[in-house]
């Protein structure tokens, strides 16, 4: 019984930091349909930037969050400019654009590295103090105040997707291009505000991460952005409410795997799940079946 | 009413375009006059719907001109021109299926000019349409044949509408539900906003169009009244390849 | 049923292609060095795994990033027989090959309904998988994190290291030139028109004939098969295998190989590795900077050289073949 | 009922809500050339990919000399007899004009595996089909470089290597100048003198009519008129579906 309340406990905060992670590969799929891979490193850029903030020049949190969000956001809008706006369009640019985002994303990385170091910096606390409840499950504020921003983006997010000009063109654009070039959105403005949005939502989900993990290293990235992948596809790439249970589901999936298999295991049980994702439902949980998309 | 005197509102002048190296205009030129209801007929695959995507924008013209008001509008990408007023109802609807009638509508009104006056627009596209004010909570995708057009009109209309381009309306439709939507246009037309529509049927022409244009592989083929242009031995050959 | 080239244009790739192998025999003999040689060997070894990583990628258009565990698991294969068995190198290099092409079936099979980027995750889910088994491996059978180590090494004769390095270099050699040959002859067989129609569009080839599930299995257990066979060979070169080779810096530069050289093409992927190792090795010092600047080469030449550095020098050589041509009708007068 | 080669029984397909090809039945006579026309969204190109293998029916039966094909594999279809051109020009774009044809050559019959040479049946077949369609004097260009007209020439001549019993060309006129449909007029012609059965897909009236033996006119997803091509003009539901008055009235 008290197993479970932990693997509950643990996937939830998990589940809201993957959620962050797989919205950003979601909303850049939906609309531009590639798969951004320069995510992971954007992610770990953004815990920098509040490792900065935060941590070194002593702000608040909520400074290093909302600063993580608008530098990253810009710098998305780079990569997109250098990396991407080049290709959209041309034959075989799907996967031309998995290649240029992914060196990308390594030249972030290599650029982190030589700035902060290799070595591991020790994030702050959002809040400090725990609860305990039984007599396995420890609560840390700490953790609880990550679901809790997590939640406070993901509706701020949803606010603006469902009632602001600009949110819903975004969708337009995923759901119809040439309907929403018609009704007179830049399609091209709308690509840029995607790529911000979505490498801001990948570095918020970096910041929180780092606090669960209270340290943070240049190769962080990888590894989370792999899992944000495996639960955006699991969800059907470029649905958003598909996504969120995605998230939630490999969230407690992930924890229930460290809780009773042993915390090494997680990696691979993801990749299977994911593999068997894709051989049963190859368009995810909300997506239509491959022969249904012809 | 039909212009006289006045500057043509839409002008297109030897206009070629088409799709990589298949060249599907060949040199059209027509034009639309202040208030009047233009439609082009044809049967399918001899360029109306590339002649509306060239004219909107979302094909690049090879050779000529179109010219809206005083405006070149060559080169402009789609959004800008909708944003002069020029509103393309794309065939096949083209609609957001995964967002509501009420989404969907305020789409049409993206531009910032538009947004302001959301509220309104709204209203008059409901009075228009009324279905659509029952339906705006649904899901665009699981509205009927006719709906989804309605939605589609309407959305048009929440625009900067300057002149209204319709892409074959009564497509995949029952003859009912052409009856309504072409009252419906009918309506559009009183209101004064020029119209160019086109049309792979000739049925429901007159009564509604001011002039007739017959398009045929790519070149404008005869210019009319209605009744004229439906009594020429031409239009037969055209559409059943009669010598 | 090649394409169309002009005479001086072939008869120039015979010489370039005569003189690339005049070049890469006699290499060992005036640089006379072992670490040299060390790096050439390499570079034939990865050149196979790129030669097969693009007969999947570039000809058949399947985005496969499961090469490097088929090449990892030909080098465990080949370890296990050797250490346990005590196969010799040959032998488990065949294994090493034959499983490899075992794996590759698996990953190919559950791979056949997906397409583009979900081929992609999906392959690189096994990557990630089989790296993770071979580290969190507890009761030590493939050795965990360390790997398997100290079971036979290559010896091919000779006396002192630069000798002996020699000669398995010039096996290294032999090795790639029959895999590219098999690879030239597999692209210009039916199965390679089978392989670049599906690729082009796949409606078009299957209303041909051409049955999809078959021929996508094969170009998996083709390229399987040569990159199982080229770890093996690795893994008795080094006398070790491990993990870290399945490492996603590893995984980059090979990819930095196949994109910089030029993917699709025949040529693209050799030159491709000899360009990026030899880099690799001038920026030894630079540990840094070096992935950051192969990470930039990759963004650039898809962006500014879609085909690789191969396309401007096949570019360069056409103009030369048209210069010959313009100068022989000079001194010819014109028949007519 | 024996001269029939293809035969559809109640033959459905629905998108979603939409049926795209509705109870629809016909049946294709040996050595004929069916032609097929109708309003955009009829279902026509729809019923092309039924009968090729590219799309499952939803219901409904397709016979092909007797033996039931419907929900196929299309490479099998292809190997028993049936090929076909798509409405945009779609090729192999980076093979030769050759290579393009060969993929039919050496596929198009053989349902077993590839061996390492083409051999000299499917090289004349390719020669042929290249002579058939005029485009011999090309066999080295790159297909994607070539201009519309050939890019069609050389969807038939790849459908013609397979050697098939039935050809179906969809819009082959469609996007040609009026010399160029002329000159597939006059191929489609002699391809029908070989024996070959054609179905027809054209809203370019000039070439359907004098080609067609018989013509079928589909309205959403249904047989609205099916019969020879003066029937099919003087048949008040065509024209009104097409002109919206009586035949009598011009």
């Amino acid at each position: 019984m008290s197993q479970i309340s932990l693997v509950i406990y643990q996937g939830l905060v998990l589940g809201a930091i993957y959620a962050l992670m797989a919205l950003a590969f979601t909303l850049v799929y939906g609309a531009l349909r590639f798969l951004n891979l320069s995510l992971g490193a954007l992610f770990t850029l953004g815990a920098y930037v509040a490792f900065v903030i935060s941590g070194q020049l002593g702000l608040p949190a909520i400074a290093g969050i909302v600063g993580a969000f608008v530098l990253v956001g810009l710098a998305g809008v780079g990569v997109y400019q250098i990396a991407v706006r080049p290709l959209v369009g041309r034959p075989g640019w799907e996967i031309a654009s998995i290649i240029s985002t992914l060196g990308v994303g390594i030249v972030i990385q290599q650029l982190i590295q030589l700035v902060w170091g290799p070595r591991n910096q020790a994030m702050p606390e959002i809040v400090s103090g725990n609860l305990r409840v039984g007599d396995v499950l420890v609560i840390q504020y700490q953790r609880v105040a990550v679901v809790l921003v997590s939640l406070v983006v993901m509706t701020a997010l949803w606010f603006f997707l469902t009632r602001s000009r600009h949110g819903l063109a975004i969708r337009a654009v995923a759901q119809n291009r040439d309907a929403a070039y018609l009704n007179g959105a830049s399609v091209n403005r709308i690509f840029m505000l995607v790529m911000a949005l979505g490498s801001g939502l990948a570095a918020v989900a970096g910041v929180l991460l780092s606090t669960v993990l209270i340290s943070l290293n240049p190769t962080v990235g990888l590894s989370y952005a792999l899992r944000g992948l495996v639960v955006t596809i699991f969800g059907g790439l470029g649905s958003i409410t598909g996504t969120l249970a995605a998230a939630f589901i490999i969230g407690l999936f992930e924890a229930f795997v460290s809780v009773y298999l042993g915390e090494g295991w997680k990696l691979p049980a993801l990749f299977l799940f994911l593999i068997v994702v894709l051989v049963i439902r190859p368009g995810g949980l909300a997506g239509v079946s491959a022969e249904e998309r012809t | 009413m039909s212009g006289i005197g006045g500057r043509p509102v839409l002008e297109v002048a030897g206009l070629h375009s088409g799709y990589g190296e298949t060249e599907v205009l060949r040199g059209v030129s027509l034009h639309v006059n202040p208030g009047e209801t233009i439609v082009v007929l044809g049967p399918n695959g001899h360029g109306k719907t590339t002649l509306l995507r060239t004219i909107s924008g979302l094909i690049r013209a090879t050779a000529g001109d179109v010219a809206f008001g005083s405006r070149d509008t060559r080169g402009l990408a789609p959004d800008e021109i909708a944003g002069l007023g020029l509103i393309h109802v794309p065939q096949g609807d083209l609609l957001y299926g995964e967002m509501t009638v009420l989404e969907n509508l305020k789409m049409g009104a993206y531009r910032a000019a538009a947004w302001a006056e959301l509220g309104e627009r709204l209203e008059r596209v409901y009075l228009l349409f009324p279905r659509l004010r029952e339906r705006q909570k649904q899901l665009a995708r699981t509205l009927s044949g006719g709906e989804r057009r309605m939605l589609s009109v309407g959305r048009g209309l929440m625009g900067n509408s300057a002149l209204l381009m319709l892409d074959e309306p009564s497509l995949g439709l029952a003859p009912v539900v052409i009856d309504e939507l072409y009252d419906r246009i009918g309506e559009i037309r009183a209101s004064g906003l020029p119209i160019l529509l086109v049309e792979e049927s000739a049925t429901r022409i007159e009564g509604l169009a001011d002039r007739v244009y017959l398009l045929e592989n790519g070149t404008i083929a005869r210019e009319g009244a209605p009744a004229d242009l439906l009594a020429d031995p031409a239009l037969l050959q055209t559409y059943l390849g009669i010598a | 049923m090649s394409a169309p080239t002009s005479r001086t244009s072939a008869m120039l790739d015979r010489v370039l292609i005569g003189l690339a192998l005049a070049i890469a025999v006699l290499a060992p003999l005036v640089l006379h060095s072992a670490y040299w040689l060390r790096v050439l060997i390499l570079i034939c070894i990865f050149a196979i795994v790129n030669q097969a990583w693009n007969l999947i990628i570039g000809y058949a258009g399947i985005w496969s990033f499961a090469q490097l565990a088929l090449f990892v698991m030909g080098g465990y294969t080949t370890a296990l027989m050797s250490l346990n068995l005590g196969w010799s190198p040959w032998l488990g290099c065949i294994a090493g090959a034959v499983v490899a092409t075992l794996a590759s079936m698996v990953i190919g099979i559950p791979s056949l309904r997906l397409k583009g980027a979900y081929v992609f995750l999906l392959t690189l889910a096994f990557h990630e998988i089989f790296r993770n088994l071979f580290i969190l491996d507890t009761d030590q059978r493939f050795g965990g994190q360390y790997g398997l180590q100290r079971f036979e090494k290559w010896n091919f004769g000779g006396e002192g290291s630069v000798e002996k390095l020699t000669r398995t270099y010039y096996v290294a050699l032999a090795l790639l030139i029959v895999a590219s040959l098999v690879i030239w002859r597999i692209i210009h067989s039916p199965m390679g028109l089978a392989f670049r129609s599906l690729r082009d569009s796949e409606a078009y080839a299957l209303s041909r004939g051409v049955p999809e599930y078959r021929f996508k299995l094969l170009v998996y257990a083709i390229s399987a098969f040569i990159t199982g066979f080229a770890g093996a060979f690795y893994a008795h070169y080094l006398g070790s295998i491990s993990p870290t080779n399945l490492d996603f810096n590893i995984l980059m530069t090979q990819m930095a190989m196949i994109v910089i050289g030029g993917w699709g093409t025949f040529f693209g992927p050799i030159l491709g590795t000899i360009v990026v190792k030899l880099a690799d090795e001038q920026l030894r010092d630079f540990e840094q900077l070096r992935t950051l600047i192969f990470g930039a080469a990759m963004v650039a030449t898809v962006i500014f050289l879609p085909k690789g550095l191969v396309a401007p020098l096949a570019a360069l050589k056409n103009r030369l073949a048209a210069a010959i041509d313009a100068r022989r009708g000079d001194a010819d007068p014109p028949a007519a | 009922m024996s001269d029939d080669l293809l035969e559809c029984r109640s033959l459905t397909r629905r998108f979603g809500a939409l049926a795209a090809v509705n109870d629809l039945s016909l049946s294709v006579r040996r050595g004929e050339i069916f032609g097929i026309s109708g309003p955009n969204g009829a279902g026509k190109t729809t019923l092309f990919n039924l009968l090729s293998g590219h799309v499952r029916p939803t219901s409904g039966s397709i016979r092909f000399e007797g033996r039931e094909i419907a929900g196929m594999a299309s490479h099998r279809i292809c190997h028993l007899g049936i090929a076909r051109t798509f409405q945009l020009p779609l090729v192999f774009g980076s093979g030769t004009v050759a290579e393009n044809a060969m993929v039919g050559a050496y596929f198009g019959k053989r349902p077993g595996v590839a061996g390492l040479t083409f051999g000299a049946d499917a090289e004349a077949r390719v020669d042929d089909a290249l002579r058939m369609t005029g485009l011999s004097a090309r066999r080295d260009v790159e297909a994607a470089q070539l201009p519309v007209f050939d890019k069609k020439r050389l969807m038939v001549a790849s459908a013609l290597a397979t050697q098939p019993t039935i050809l179906m060309l969809d819009e082959p006129v469609g996007g040609l100048n009026h010399r160029e449909v002329d000159e597939f007029v006059a191929l489609i012609r002699t391809l029908r003198e070989t024996g070959l059965t054609i179905m027809l897909i054209e809203h370019v009236m000039r070439a359907l009519m004098p080609l067609s033996d018989r013509v079928m006119i589909m309205h959403h997803g249904e047989k609205l008129a099916e019969g020879a091509p003066d029937e099919i003009r003087a048949n008040p539901e065509v024209i009104r579906v097409y002109l919206g008055r009586e035949a009598g009235a011009a």
